[in-house]
C-alpha cells in the first residue's frame, strides 16, 4: 500500500481527507482511484496534478511506476511564463 | 488620388517606388522595397526599431513620409555589411551576445554606427543617452553598451 | 490628401491660406504623422515647407540669432555658436524626443504643435525670443509668451506661418538654463519644465531675469514673480528659495497620466531653483 | 515516455564555452525574418474592431454596410466561430477553458474590456480595411465595470460572469462573484507559530498591471485552401499550442493546420496565447485568400495579456534571534476578463525561499474588466515575493539582524518540506546568499540619500513534451531539427553544443533549425525557463541515439562484435581492452558509406522532459532617491543566480540581465493608467514608461552552478527566476535610503515625493 498525500490546497476537493494509503501500480490507476473516491476531484486530476513519487516531480506521466512502498505527493501543476 | 513617383537612393542602389501621400517611409521600404530589415515596433517614434539614415541623418522611418525620401540617400541594416565583410559593431554585437530576439538590433546597429561616425571616442554615459532612443527588452542594454565600447575601440585602431 | 513642396514663402502662403483650413504644414512631421495615425488630424493638403531656404537658416541678426522656424533640433544642437550663446535653449532642444525624433523635429513645429509641456518653448519665452510670421497680409511679430494659445491652439491665422525666431542680443555675464522633470532620463514628456534667463552686473547682482515655466498651465507661462524674486540680489538661498515658492504659486496644472496637481506644483519649484543656480553660474562664468 | 537522464561530472570541450550562436548574423544584417516580415501573393490586410467600451452587453453587430464597400473581401464576426462548451486544458503556464479562449479572442454575449474583439475584416488594403470597420454598426448596452482587484471582490461588485460562483470554497455559495477560485495551502499549526514569535510584521503590498512589453507586435499570416488546408506563420512562443488552440477553436483536425515559427520579437510569456491566428485563418477560409494581421502597438497595450495587478497581504512572525515562526499570506490577483490568473504559481512560491514549519497562503483569482492576464515571466511571483522579500527585511531591519545573516537562518536547502508538496532536491539557495554577502558591492560605501537593499527569488522550472530529430548528413555534418521555439536566441546555440559535446565534434559542424508542426510531433511551449533543460535533454537523446546506431553500423562494416566498437573525440575506436582491433572511423566516413550500408542515421526523442530543478537568486541594488522630486536612480545592481551549469554563460548572463532590467522596470516607472471609464489611458511607449539605455548602471552578474542531478549537464532553467527580486530588492533600498516603506507599485516620483511629504507632515 503506497502512501499518498495530497497538498493542502485539495483539500475542499476531498472533504479535508490530505493522506490515505492506496494499492496502485502506477500513477494512471493512482489518479483512477482518486477519482472514484472523490468525483470532485477527476476534473483536476489529469488536467491539472503534478505527482511527486519518492522525492522525484512527474509531470503528465500517467505510466510512471509506484512502487508498494513509495511516498506519494499530489502537486498542483507547475507551468511558467 | 494618384500616388507619387519618388525616386531616391537606398544603401546606394537607385530605386523608385510608388507610395500614398499618408505612407511613411518605413511601409514604403517593407511594403514596396521588400526591405524587410528595418522593423516597427510602435509607428509613433518611440522605440527606435524602425531607426534609418537619411542623407547621414539618424531618423524614425516611421515618423517621415515616403514622398520626402524624393533625391534623399537613405541607409538601412540591409547595407551596414559590405559585401562578406560584417561591419565592426555587427561583429562585435554577435561576439558579444549583445542581441537576444533581435527584433531592436538593426534599429540599435544604425544608431549607434551614426553615433560612432561623429564619436569614435563615447563614453559609456554617451552610448547610452544616443541610444536612449531605441528600447530593448531583452538584453536591459549591458551587452549592447559593451559591444558598442568594444566596436569603437577596434574601430580606432585601440 | 494632397502633398505639395513649395520653394518660396508665397507659394506656401498661397497654398495655406486657399485650402480653407483642411491643410497643415509639414516641417519636421514627428508631431503631425503620429496625430493623423491615431486619427486625431485628417489634413486634405500637406503644405511641406522644408525646401524654402528662409525657414533653414541660423544667422546672427543685430547682435543675436535668427533661427528659421524649420531648422532641426539637430541642426541647432550641432551650431556652436548659438549654443555658445543661448545654452538654455539648446537645453531644451536637446530634451526633445530621441536622437532619431530630434533628426526631424523642427523648432517651428515643437512651438506650433502648442503642447503646455514642449520642451524647447519656455526657454525661448525665457530668452524674450520674437515669432515672426508671414501671411497673405504679410510679415508680423509676437511675443513667444502671446503665440500659444492653449493646448493644441495657437493664435495664427488661417494662412499664416511661422517663418523664424530672433532671439534679442544679451549683454555679458548672461546665462540661461532649462531643466524639465521625467520619471525616465531621457524619452519622456516633460512632467513640468522650468527655464530662467538672467543678467548679472559687473559686482555679481541679478540686473535682469525672465523665468518661464512649463506643462503647469494650458500653456507655457512666463512668470514675472519668480524673476523679480532674483533681480537686486546676487541670486543667493534666500532669493532662490522666494523663486521656488513664486513658481509654485504661478502653476495651474491639471492631475493626469504624467503626474499629479501638487506633485506639479511641487517639483516647479524645485526646477525653477535649480535652472536658476545653472543659469546664474553661467552668467558668473568669464564670457 | 516520462524521461529523466541523471548527471554525469566530466570533462567537457564545448559546454560552458562561448561559441558565436548560429541566428547570429542573420539578425545583424536585418535577413532574419519576424512575424511582420512574411508576405504572399494576393494577401489581403486584416483589422481587428475593438470595444471602446470596458464592459457592455452587445445587443447587435451589424456588418452590411461593411460587407458592401468595394476591397473588403471577408468579415466575421462571433457567428464565425462555434460555441465552445466548458473544457479545460494545460496551456502554456495556466489553465485555460475553451470557453473562454473563444471568447476572449471575438467577443459573443458581452465585451469585458476595452479593446475586446468584436469583428475583424480583410481587405485589399489597409486603409480600405480601417474605413470597412468604421462601417460596422454595434449596438451596446453599456453595464458597469470594474477593475481594482480589491473592489472586484466586494459582495456589491458589478458582475463580469453571472453564472459564475468560486471554486475552491465549501459549501458552494449561493451567490456568483467575481471571484472564480479561492485556493490554500496550509502546513502546521499557525496559531502556534505567531504565539512563539518574539515579533511579528504585516503589511499589505498593491501592485499595478505591467505588459511584458516585447517590441514586436503579434504578426501572423495564414492561408487556407478549398480543401481545408490552412498554413500559419505567426510571432509565438509555442507553436504547437497555437495549432491545438486554432484547431479547437476552428473545429478543425490538427495535422490539417500548419504552423511554422517565425523569429519572435520577444516574448517573456506573452506570446503564449493566440489573438489574431484563429481570426486570420478564418478570415482567409472566407475570402479564399492570405489574410496578413499586424497588431499595432496600441492594440499590444489594449488587448493583449499584462499580468496581474494584485493585493498582497502578508504576516510573518520570529524570535528575537531571527528563526521565523509562523508565516501567513494572502494573495488577491486580477485574472482579467476570464478566470485564470498566476495566483497559483505566486502561491507556491511566496514562502518557497525558506524553511517553514508552520505556513498558510491563501490566493484569490479574480475577474475584472481588463484584458485575460497572461504570463509575465514566472508569473505571480514577483508579486507575492514583492511582499514577502519587504517584510522579512523589516524583521531583519528591527532585530537588527544583517538581511542576509536573518535569510541564512531560514533558508531552504535539500530536503526542506515546502508548504504545496514534495521535498526540494538539492539547490544552491544557500550558495547564492553567500556569494552575493562576500561580494564586493555588498560592503562598498554609501553617499548621502543612498540605500543598498537585497531580495531573493526562487521559481520551479518545468520539463513538458518535447521532440527533436538529429539527422547525419551525407558529408558528415548534422541538421538539427528543434521543436521548442528559441525566444531569447541563444538556445539554438545551446542545442548544437550539446550535441557536438555527445558527439566529440565541431560546434559548426551541428545545424540547429526550429521545425514547423509538421516537422516533429508535438511541443510545449517555451515557458517554465524550460527550453534548455527540456530540449538539452532530448538533444543529448537524439545523440546518443545516433551514436548507438553509428557504432552498431561501424560494428557490421569493420565485421566486429558491437562491445568492441566504442565512441570517442568524433570517432568509432576500438573500445580498448581485448577486444578485436579495427581501424577507426571517423563522422564523415561513416556518413559517406551510410546510405549503401543499410540508409541514412538519424536520432529522435519524442519525451516529456521530468526532473526539472529549481533556480535560486540573490539580488544586490544601490539607489540614490532625489528627496526634492522623488525621482529613484539606480546606481549597482547585482545578481547572484544558481543556474545549475550555464551551457553558454553569454546566454545565462543576459537572461540574468535582462529579467532584472524588466523588474527595475515594474517597480519604478512601468504601470498600466485606466480612466474613470475603463478606459487605458496610457497604450503607447511614451507614457507605459519601459526602462531605456541611458537610465540603468551595468547590470553584474555572478552564476553559481550546483548541478540539477536530473540532467546530463545538470542545466537548471534560467529565465525566470531573475524578474522575481527586484520589486523587492528596490523597496529594501529605498527603505534603506530614506527610511519609508513603500508598498505601492510602481515607486514613481509623484508616489515616492508624497511618501516624503506625508512622513514630514507627521513628524512635523
Amino acid at each position: 500500500m503506497a502512501r499518498i498525500a495530497l497538498a493542502s490546497n485539495l483539500a475542499p476537493y476531498t472533504d479535508g481527507v490530505l493522506e490515505l494509503e492506496l494499492e496502485v501500480a502506477n500513477v494512471r490507476q493512482l489518479f483512477q482511484a482518486l477519482g472514484e473516491r472523490y468525483p470532485e476531484l477527476r476534473v483536476h486530476l489529469e488536467a491539472g496534478l503534478a505527482v511527486a513519487i519518492d522525492g522525484e516531480i512527474y509531470q503528465d506521466a500517467l505510466l510512471q511506476p509506484i512502487a508498494h512502498d513509495s511516498e506519494v505527493i499530489l502537486i498542483t501543476k507547475i507551468a511558467g511564463g | 488620388m494618384a500616388r507619387h513617383h519618388v525616386s531616391a537612393t537606398v544603401n546606394g542602389d537607385g530605386v523608385e517606388f510608388l507610395c500614398e501621400t499618408g505612407q511613411t517611409l518605413l511601409e514604403a521600404l517593407r511594403d514596396e522595397l521588400r526591405l524587410t530589415g528595418t522593423k516597427e515596433g510602435c509607428g509613433t517614434g518611440d522605440c527606435g526599431a524602425c531607426s534609418v539614415m537619411v542623407d547621414g541623418r539618424l531618423v524614425c522611418s516611421c515618423l517621415m513620409l515616403a514622398v520626402e525620401a524624393e533625391g534623399k540617400s537613405i541607409q538601412t541594416i540591409e547595407g551596414m555589411a559590405v559585401g562578406e565583410t560584417l561591419h565592426p559593431l555587427q561583429r562585435k554585437f554577435i561576439e558579444h551576445a549583445a542581441l537576444q530576439c533581435g527584433i531592436c538590433t538593426p534599429g540599435i546597429l544604425i544608431a549607434a554606427r551614426s553615433l560612432l561616425a561623429r564619436n569614435p571616442n563615447p563614453t559609456e554615459s554617451e552610448v547610452r543617452y544616443w541610444l536612449a532612443g531605441n528600447l530593448c527588452r531583452c538584453t536591459g542594454y549591458h551587452k549592447i553598451v559593451e559591444a558598442v565600447l568594444d566596436a569603437a575601440r577596434e574601430m580606432r585602431g585601440g | 490628401m494632397r502633398y505639395e513642396a513649395p520653394k518660396t514663402l508665397e507659394q506656401a502662403i498661397a497654398l495655406l491660406s486657399g485650402a480653407n483650413g483642411q491643410a497643415r504644414v509639414l516641417a519636421g512631421g514627428t508631431d503631425l504623422l503620429i496625430q493623423m495615425r491615431s486619427g486625431r488630424a485628417e489634413p486634405e493638403l500637406l503644405v511641406d515647407i522644408k525646401a524654402i531656404p528662409e525657414m533653414r537658416s541660423i544667422v546672427a541678426e543685430t547682435g543675436g540669432y535668427r533661427v528659421g522656424a524649420a531648422v532641426t533640433c539637430m541642426e541647432l544642437i550641432e551650431n556652436e555658436a548659438f549654443a555658445q550663446a543661448w545654452p538654455g535653449i539648446v537645453d531644451g532642444v536637446r530634451l526633445i524626443g530621441s536622437i532619431q525624433v530630434k533628426g526631424r523635429a523642427t523648432m517651428g513645429g515643437n512651438l506650433c504643435n502648442a503642447s503646455p509641456a514642449a520642451d524647447s518653448v519656455p526657454a525661448l519665452i525665457a530668452a524674450g525670443a520674437v515669432v515672426c510670421i508671414v501671411g497673405a497680409q504679410g510679415r508680423r511679430e509676437a511675443l513667444i509668451e502671446e503665440f500659444v494659445a492653449g493646448p493644441g491652439k495657437t493664435t495664427l491665422a488661417n494662412g499664416e506661418l511661422v517663418v523664424s525666431f530672433l532671439l534679442p542680443r544679451r549683454g555679458p555675464h548672461s546665462g540661461d538654463a532649462y531643466l524639465r522633470f521625467t520619471p525616465r532620463t531621457e524619452m519622456d514628456i516633460a512632467v513640468v519644465g522650468a527655464a530662467v534667463n538672467l543678467t548679472l552686473d559687473d559686482t555679481g547682482v541679478c540686473s535682469r531675469a525672465r523665468v518661464s515655466l512649463g506643462a503647469v498651465a494650458e500653456r507655457a507661462l512666463l512668470v514675472p514673480e519668480a524673476a523679480a524674486a532674483l533681480i537686486g540680489t546676487r541670486v543667493d538661498e534666500a532669493a532662490l528659495k522666494r523663486l521656488a515658492a513664486a513658481a509654485s504659486a504661478a502653476c495651474r496644472p491639471i492631475d493626469d497620466k504624467r503626474g499629479t496637481k501638487d506633485f506639479r506644483i511641487k517639483v516647479a519649484g524645485v526646477m525653477a531653483q535649480r535652472a536658476a543656480e545653472i543659469a546664474t553660474e553661467r552668467a558668473r562664468r568669464p564670457s | 515516455m516520462s524521461t529523466m537522464l541523471k548527471y554525469q561530472e566530466r570533462e567537457l570541450k564545448i559546454v560552458g564555452t562561448r561559441p558565436l550562436r548560429p541566428d547570429g548574423v542573420d539578425k545583424v544584417t536585418g535577413r532574419a525574418r519576424f512575424g511582420a516580415d512574411y508576405n504572399l501573393p494576393g494577401q489581403l490586410i486584416g483589422k481587428v474592431l475593438r470595444s471602446p467600451h470596458a464592459h457592455a452587453r452587445i445587443k447587435s453587430i451589424d456588418t452590411s454596410a461593411a460587407q458592401a464597400l468595394p476591397g473588403v473581401k471577408a468579415v466575421v464576426t462571433r457567428d464565425d466561430f462555434a460555441e465552445m462548451p466548458d473544457e479545460y486544458a494545460a496551456v502554456g503556464e495556466l489553465m485555460i477553458n475553451f470557453r473562454d479562449v473563444t471568447r476572449n479572442m471575438m467577443a459573443r454575449e458581452k465585451v469585458l474590456y476595452d479593446g475586446h474583439p468584436l469583428a475583424a475584416v480583410a481587405a485589399v488594403s489597409e486603409a480600405v480595411a480601417r474605413e470597412a470597420l468604421a462601417l460596422i454598426k454595434v449596438e451596446y448596452e453599456v453595464l458597469p465595470h470594474v477593475i481594482d482587484v480589491v473592489e472586484a471582490m466586494q459582495p456589491g461588485a458589478p458582475l463580469l460572469h453571472e453564472n459564475q460562483y468560486t471554486a475552491g470554497v465549501k459549501p458552494k455559495p449561493d451567490r456568483p462573484s467575481n471571484v472564480a477560485k479561492r485556493l490554500e495551502y496550509a502546513r502546521g499549526d499557525l496559531a502556534a507559530g505567531f504565539n512563539e514569535a518574539d515579533l511579528i510584521v504585516e503589511r499589505e503590498f498593491n501592485t499595478k498591471p505591467v505588459h511584458q512589453g516585447y517590441i514586436e507586435p503579434q504578426a501572423c499570416l495564414a492561408s487556407c485552401s478549398e480543401d481545408g488546408q490552412a498554413e500559419l506563420w505567426t510571432s509565438t512562443q509555442g507553436h504547437f499550442i497555437v495549432r491545438a488552440q486554432c484547431a479547437k477553436v476552428l473545429q478543425m483536425d490538427v495535422s490539417k493546420i500548419r504552423v511554422t515559427p517565425t523569429e519572435i520579437g520577444g516574448g517573456f510569456g506573452g506570446k503564449n496565447n493566440i489573438y489574431s491566428e484563429a481570426l486570420a485563418i478564418a478570415l482567409s477560409r472566407k475570402s479564399h485568400r492570405p489574410v496578413k494581421m499586424v497588431m499595432t502597438r496600441e492594440e499590444v497595450f489594449r488587448a493583449t495579456g499584462p499580468t496581474s495587478g494584485a493585493n498582497v497581504k502578508v504576516r510573518i512572525g520570529c524570535t528575537r534571534d531571527g528563526k521565523i515562526t509562523a508565516a501567513e499570506a494572502e494573495l488577491n490577483f486580477q485574472a482579467g476578463a476570464f478566470p485564470g490568473s498566476s495566483v497559483n504559481q505566486a502561491s507556491m512560491c511566496a514562502f518557497t525561499r525558506y524553511d517553514l514549519a508552520n505556513v498558510r497562503v491563501v490566493g484569490n483569482d479574480v475577474t475584472v474588466n481588463r484584458p485575460k492576464v497572461a504570463a509575465y515571466r514566472a508569473p505571480g511571483a514577483p508579486i507575492a515575493v514583492f511582499g514577502v522579500e519587504s517584510v522579512i527585511d523589516e524583521m531583519a531591519k528591527k532585530l537588527g539582524i544583517d538581511p542576509i545573516e536573518f535569510r541564512l537562518k531560514n533558508a531552504a536547502r535539500e530536503g526542506t518540506q515546502t508548504y504545496y508538496g514534495p521535498k526540494l532536491g538539492p539547490i544552491g539557495y544557500i550558495q547564492t546568499l553567500e556569494q552575493a554577502r562576500a561580494h564586493p558591492h555588498y560592503s562598498a560605501p554609501l553617499g548621502p540619500n543612498q540605500g543598498r537593499g537585497i531580495a531573493t527569488g526562487f521559481w520551479f522550472n518545468i520539463g513538458n513534451e518535447t521532440t527533436c530529430s538529429l539527422n547525419l548528413q551525407e558529408d558528415g555534418t548534422l541538421t538539427l531539427m528543434l521543436g521548442t521555439i528559441d525566444v531569447a536566441g541563444g538556445s539554438r546555440a545551446s542545442m548544437a553544443m550539446m550535441v557536438a559535446e555527445e558527439l566529440g565534434i565541431e560546434f559548426e559542424s551541428v545545424r540547429p533549425f526550429v521545425g514547423d508542426t509538421s516537422t516533429l510531433g508535438f511541443n510545449f511551449l517555451t515557458a517554465g525557463s524550460r527550453g534548455t533543460f527540456a530540449s538539452g535533454m532530448a538533444c543529448v537523446i537524439a545523440s546518443r541515439q545516433v551514436i548507438e546506431k553509428l557504432r552498431q553500423r561501424v560494428a557490421k562494416i569493420r565485421e566486429v562484435p558491437l562491445e568492441a566498437v566504442a565512441w570517442k573525440d568524433g570517432h568509432a575506436r576500438p573500445a580498448g581492452g581485448n577486444v578485436a582491433q579495427f581501424a577507426p572511423m571517423s563522422l564523415a566516413e561513416i556518413a559517406k558509406m551510410a546510405g549503401k550500408t543499410g540508409g541514412t542515421i538519424a536520432g529522435h526523442a519524442e519525451i516529456n522532459a521530468q526532473g526539472a530543478g529549481p533556480g535560486f537568486g540573490t539580488h544586490i541594488v544601490d539607489v540614490e532617491v532625489d528627496k526634492q522630486t522623488g525621482s529613484v536612480k539606480i546606481l549597482r545592481y547585482t545578481v547572484v543566480q544558481d543556474v545549475g551549469k550555464a551551457i553558454h554563460p553569454a546566454y545565462v548572463e543576459g537572461q540574468l540581465q535582462g529579467g532584472a532590467v524588466q523588474g527595475i522596470g515594474w517597480a519604478l516607472n512601468e504601470e498600466y493608467v485606466y480612466g474613470d471609464d475603463g478606459v487605458l489611458q496610457n497604450p503607447g511607449f511614451l507614457d507605459y514608461r519601459v526602462p531605456v539605455a541611458s537610465d540603468l548602471p551595468f547590470i553584474d552578474t555572478v552564476i553559481v552552478e550546483v548541478p540539477n542531478p536530473n540532467h546530463p549537464y545538470g542545466v537548471r532553467g534560467c529565465g525566470e527566476v531573475p524578474i522575481i527580486p527586484p520589486l523587492a530588492a528596490i523597496a529594501n533600498a529605498i527603505e534603506n535610503a530614506i527610511g519609508l516603506r513603500l508598498c505601492q507599485l510602481p515607486f514613481s516620483p509623484p508616489r515616492v515625493l508624497k511618501a516624503i511629504d506625508d512622513a514630514a507632515a507627521a513628524k512635523g
